[in-house]
């Protein structure tokens, strides 16, 4: 039985199912309990599983993700939100050095369940500290993953994968598409982390995006489908692992690749996307991978300013049609 | 209205032979044109903040709004007990702290909007008023990441003073933060260098009782004596009462003198209240309306005020001609921010390297290395 | 040798009232057996660490390697106060805790060599001992990181008691850190959320006085009176000596009773010193000679035997023999890690991922995902 | 006047000539003073300089980076030492959120002429924490510059640059090269932020690295000599802003690229070279830009899987064998 129903409540289903299915999986943050959530993500979920399972933390990122990776190693089942993963960099020695190397460092003997969560990407005019896309600073790291839902549907799935699984596992939401509605099963279900969905056929050129920007690269594939422009768009769903075969197949049918990261340019997922794909399809490319990115600088405030900066369908277009030779 | 004030000596008996500013209750307040003056700043502060939930509620300004409501007292007297080159640094609550350090409210509201006249030129917004001509450093979004920058302006006065210019001249240093921030180990860790160093800054903690949704009680220990959080550094640590301005200045100008005098951190619990939610968006379901009712019938403009009216400093129609007087300035203000153009789109790409290095969009080499005269030796 | 200890009672009010192992005065020493023990797994850490230093100097160990010489009374002491079952957790200078956990030497040695006999199949090293079966958590190489960990360990032994067992049986978590650990801004956080949260969980400062080369002093405020870093967070917080084990026991015997009794945090300032440099490398220039020769007539292991002797428990024929056997041991430990081989390449690859997702090299899809069974729903 | 010194010595040259010209300058770190530092870099600079410049701190990472920055908001010109740039994690957010965004937030009133130094890369089996290569992560951050000497002339000359450079810059050693020699002038000079060298001329296909690793690429184009493989070796000496011209004018030249990164390959320095030269290169290269990093995974503390795991000769003569078809 599917509902229409918005990506803040799949996450928070996916949550719920979880812990109603197993009583080690809790949820810590700020603000997630007595105030519902900063972003009203775990609205309700105090009154069903009280505070000992949903705990309000005080603004001590390396603090309480230290402790749920403490818990990890124990056993349990943290779930740590990040109000935004722009608060995480007060916390990166746990979240990169702790949670993915435990495991390697004891000889296999902890691993850490843990699921690290919140809000990714710009939040809109939330100026420079605020408005982080982590993704391509923690990917380099090995002996962590990283989802990233582009919808309610993957949202919960996604999350509920991430939950199960017994290794870290890094959730990118986004601000900006957590009153985005769509259809979700009731019940749990998993979307397998590491695998990629195309959410558009087409011959002419490969889009690939992640998150939010999928939205975008749709946008610019009916735009260019007008134009006479055929585009497969893919949904990378998973960062880390990164569906690589997916990408290589698609892109051995069009022979020509568009990558939309929202990070920035530099040592980024749109660089190692091209690097792959270029490696992959080295003879099967009519043009080198383009890359649509945020700009390399900070994020600014100002609207226009933080418009321009962004990626968005426009310069998707102008990318494509550079890719395919319609300039 | 009296000028007692709450001042908890240092609990530590390490600390308790340190001067606090205990004499602080001797110190006359200032002239009636000074007090004039503080009434004239909080209530510019007030509207300025009132304006700024119109603007916002109108989307003029986007991103977070903190607003300063209730504790106009804390910066404008702490910021009244400084000399005009001391540094100031503040977290994202930050408008009353630019204003009181003489941030010309025009530019500030600009900053809101995101113009070009702002005083960030737009690019830093409402958690980044940085005003350096005023000696105001930020406005800053990480909760607690103030801290340590703040202990660093600090120790460059402190090197300024030693190493530059032979020791002359102590700059002290207000380094703002909320209660909430006191659970970031940026502060901890800031506090033990600056006693370690000797560094000339005091450390305020806004303590307004809650870190967003959460009440001190729920998310720090040791809430109900906050001074220990400074004991532990060993550092002169004192609560002092920010709602009434009339003790906040001398007990902050009694510290900052001593401090002055005989440079070294301290540490200061103090005790106000946000009026507001943490955020426009905020419902304050987290505490009851009659604990609001009755932190705002405590309200620092109307204590001033009335102590002003009560001591004949000033009488009703002056203030009423006051009120009206900042109600035109900030909406002149308003109009001005409106009138100012958004930055050009060039502004995204400065700023990002000081200005010789030219734009920079990308990997590829930025401009200036194109044409650099710079080689090998 | 008396009984008598140093208890610093917290100097905070709002702490005093809080319940302090006041009372561990009146504990009785365990019997005989016990004190043997202790002796001879005090007398195993020293002889395991002059072999280590050996080992290094001779190639057989790489990296890093931070020896416990002098602090053997703490780790031993403190973990004889503990059930089985509480769990452990350190730095780096950590192989005094995994063998009075109960590590196996040669499996430590192995460890220390880099070989797949070792404690992490050679892949930890000498800062990153971990021995889950005997509830030892490593060995944490970044200082101060394990501090949220340990809070972490503890949370989780007061949830499966509360939330998954239904209160049955409170854990006891120790977690350890140095003394220039206290500057980490990770320590304050674990601190304030084990307070508010009521975690089971004991802080324990070996304040061995130096930070390498920094001696306390030189970078850690109210180094006079670490317990004020404890009763910041309005924990209860004692100094206990650490260089005498008949003082170190009961002292920490009574505060780890007492927590598992009432399950809240506790800070312990622990007086000890290191005998030798930092690491093997370090010269010691910041200390003098006569400091150095002080402190190592203070020795807890001499001072037990002593104890043991006069007090007719052991002759020195037995303590002569203890030794000797220790001496057997260790060197049979040297020999089997020794023997023990180098991990093979294909171990590189694993404990990336658990092991079911197989060796993952690269930005290729893991194995696992390619014979995936899972789907969408 | 130039005399064969130690690359240590060559770091210290570079802060004593600053230090001596520019009474701003300071330098601050743990044990840089009393103890010498931890690696010696700073030796005797406790007795030139005196403890208001060369200032031993605690263990506050965050603290005294963010201690630095604001110093360098005053107009001082901070050098702040990391032991290691492993200990940089717990610093991650003053370093990426304040140092480089500052100038932008404040809307150009505030420079951050800071310098963040010390060992990156492994050390020689200190284990997963404590092996870190920072450049793939930080590189991603707009605001700052990497710099990333091989050689005691480069340590010094691009040290010198970075102190005097307005703007924060990361300088990245190696505890593995801090004994290694080289002739290195007296005076003070600078090398140039931002360009690369070319290290060696060759004509088949060009090896592009960064900082130690160049040592085994002109080791490895060595043996390929022997092979007859003709190599051209370019050393980048700066990440950041990254010589992508240098780099694309061999590579047009060898029609093959080979890139050595000791990072771990995801969103990394080599994917961002790859990707760089795929794009600029698309016409002229032979073969894809092969890679050389770090094994994916945390750093084992075994001698013999470290070696394995760390780029090598023998890692890049395979790769430069299968990127010009001799394999
Ligand atoms: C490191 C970090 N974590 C979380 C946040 C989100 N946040 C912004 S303000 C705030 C509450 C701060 O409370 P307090 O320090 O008491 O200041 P007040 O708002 O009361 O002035 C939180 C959690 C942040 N900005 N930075
Ligand atoms: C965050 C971090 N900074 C620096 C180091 C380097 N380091 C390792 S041990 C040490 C000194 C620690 O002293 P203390 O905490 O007193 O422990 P002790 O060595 O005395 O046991 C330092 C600076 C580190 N490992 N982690
Ligand atoms: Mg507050
Ligand atoms: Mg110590």
């Amino acid at each position: 039985m599917s509902r229409t129903i918005e990506f803040r409540d799949a996450l928070r289903e996916a949550m719920s199912d979880e812990m109603r299915d197993d009583p080690r999986v809790f949820l810590i943050g700020e603000e997630v309990a007595e105030y519902d959530g900063a972003y009203k993500v775990s609205r309700g979920m105090l009154d069903e599983f009280g505070p000992k399972r949903i705990i309000d933390a005080p603004i001590s990122e390396t603090g309480f993700a230290g402790l749920g990776i403490g818990a990890a190693m124990m056993g349990l089942r943290p779930i740590v939100e990040f109000m935004s993963w722009s608060f995480s960099l007060v916390a990166a020695d746990q979240i990169l050095n702790n949670a993915p190397k435990m495991l390697y460092m004891s000889g296999g003997q902890l691993q850490v369940p843990i699921v690290f969560r919140g809000n990714d990407g710009a939040g809109g005019q939330l100026g420079s500290t605020h408005s982080w896309c982590v993704e391509s600073l923690y990917a380099n790291v090995p002996g962590l993953k990283i989802v990233i839902p582009s919808d309610p549907y993957d949202a919960k799935g996604l999350l509920t994968a991430a939950i199960r699984d017994p290794d870290p596992v890094f959730c990118l939401e986004s601000e900006r598409m957590l009153s985005m509605t769509g259809e979700v099963p009731e019940s749990p279900y998993e979307i397998a982390i590491g695998k990629a969905v195309t959410r558009r056929e087409g011959a002419d050129c490969t889009l690939v995006s992640f998150g939010r920007p999928v939205h975008f690269c749709m946008e610019a594939a009916e735009q260019l489908a007008k134009e006479g422009i055929d585009c497969e768009v893919i949904d990378g769903r998973s960062i880390k692992p990164l569906d690589i075969e997916s990408i290589v197949t698609s892109v051995r049918k069009t022979n020509c690749c568009v990558v939309v990261d929202q990070s920035w340019s530099f040592a980024s997922i749109g660089s190692e996307v091209a690097a792959e794909v270029h490696k992959h399809c080295f003879d099967d490319l009519d043009n080198h991978v383009h890359r649509v990115h945020s700009d390399d600088v900070p994020a600014p405030y100002a609207h226009n300013l933080e418009a321009e900066m962004l990626p968005n369908p426009r310069k998707i277009c102008e990318a494509v049609r550079s890719a395919t030779y319609n300039a | 209205m009296t000028m007692e004030q709450i001042i908890v000596t240092p609990s530590s008996k390490e600390t308790k032979s340190a001067k606090t500013p205990e004499d602080s209750k001797q110190l006359p307040l200032p002239g009636p044109d000074v007090l004039i003056k503080w009434l004239r700043d909080m209530k510019l502060i007030r509207e300025f903040e009132i304006r700024a939930v119109q603007a916002y509620q109108n989307k003029l300004a986007g991103g977070f709004l903190h607003v300063y409501n209730g504790q106009e007292a804390v910066a404008v007297g702490s910021i009244a007990a400084l000399q005009p080159t001391d540094p100031v640094i503040t977290a994202y609550r930050d408008h009353g702290h630019a204003l009181a350090r003489g941030l010309d409210p025009k530019v500030g509201m600009a900053e809101l909007f995101g113009r070009i006249g702002g005083c960030a030129k737009g690019k830093g917004g409402s958690m980044h008023f940085f005003d350096v001509p005023n000696h105001m450093y930020g406005g800053h979004g990480i909760v607690g990441a103030q801290t340590p920058v703040g202990a660093g302006l600090a120790f460059a006065t402190k090197y300024e003073d030693e190493v530059l210019n032979g020791g002359t001249n102590t700059r002290v240093t207000l380094c703002f933060l909320g209660d909430g921030a006191l659970n970031q180990g940026a502060f901890h860790e800031a506090a033990n260098l600056a006693k370690v160093m000797d560094i000339p800054v005091i450390f305020i903690v806004e303590n307004n009782k809650y870190a967003m949704g959460t009440s001190i009680e729920r998310c720090t220990s040791a809430a109900d004596n906050l001074v220990d959080k400074g004991v532990a550094y060993h550092m002169d640590s004192v609560c002092i009462d920010g709602m009434d301005i009339t003790n906040t200045y001398p007990a902050m100008k009694a510290l900052v003198d001593d401090i002055r005098a005989n440079p070294r951190p301290a540490f200061v619990d103090m005790k106000c209240y946000r009026f507001k939610g943490h955020s426009v968006s905020d419902p304050r379901k987290y505490r009851t309306h009659e604990e609001e009712q009755e932190n705002e019938a405590n309200d620092p403009i109307e204590a001033l005020a009335k102590f002003l009216i009560s001591s004949g400093v000033m009488e009703e129609a002056e203030i009423k001609a006051m009120n009206k007087e900042l109600r035109v300035e900030i909406r002149e203000a308003v109009k001005w921010a409106e009138a100012s153009p958004e930055p050009g789109i060039e502004e995204l790409y400065k700023d990002v390297y000081i200005e010789k290095w030219g734009p920079y969009t990308g990997t590829s080499l930025p401009n200036f290395m194109k044409d650099s005269t710079r080689g090998d030796a």
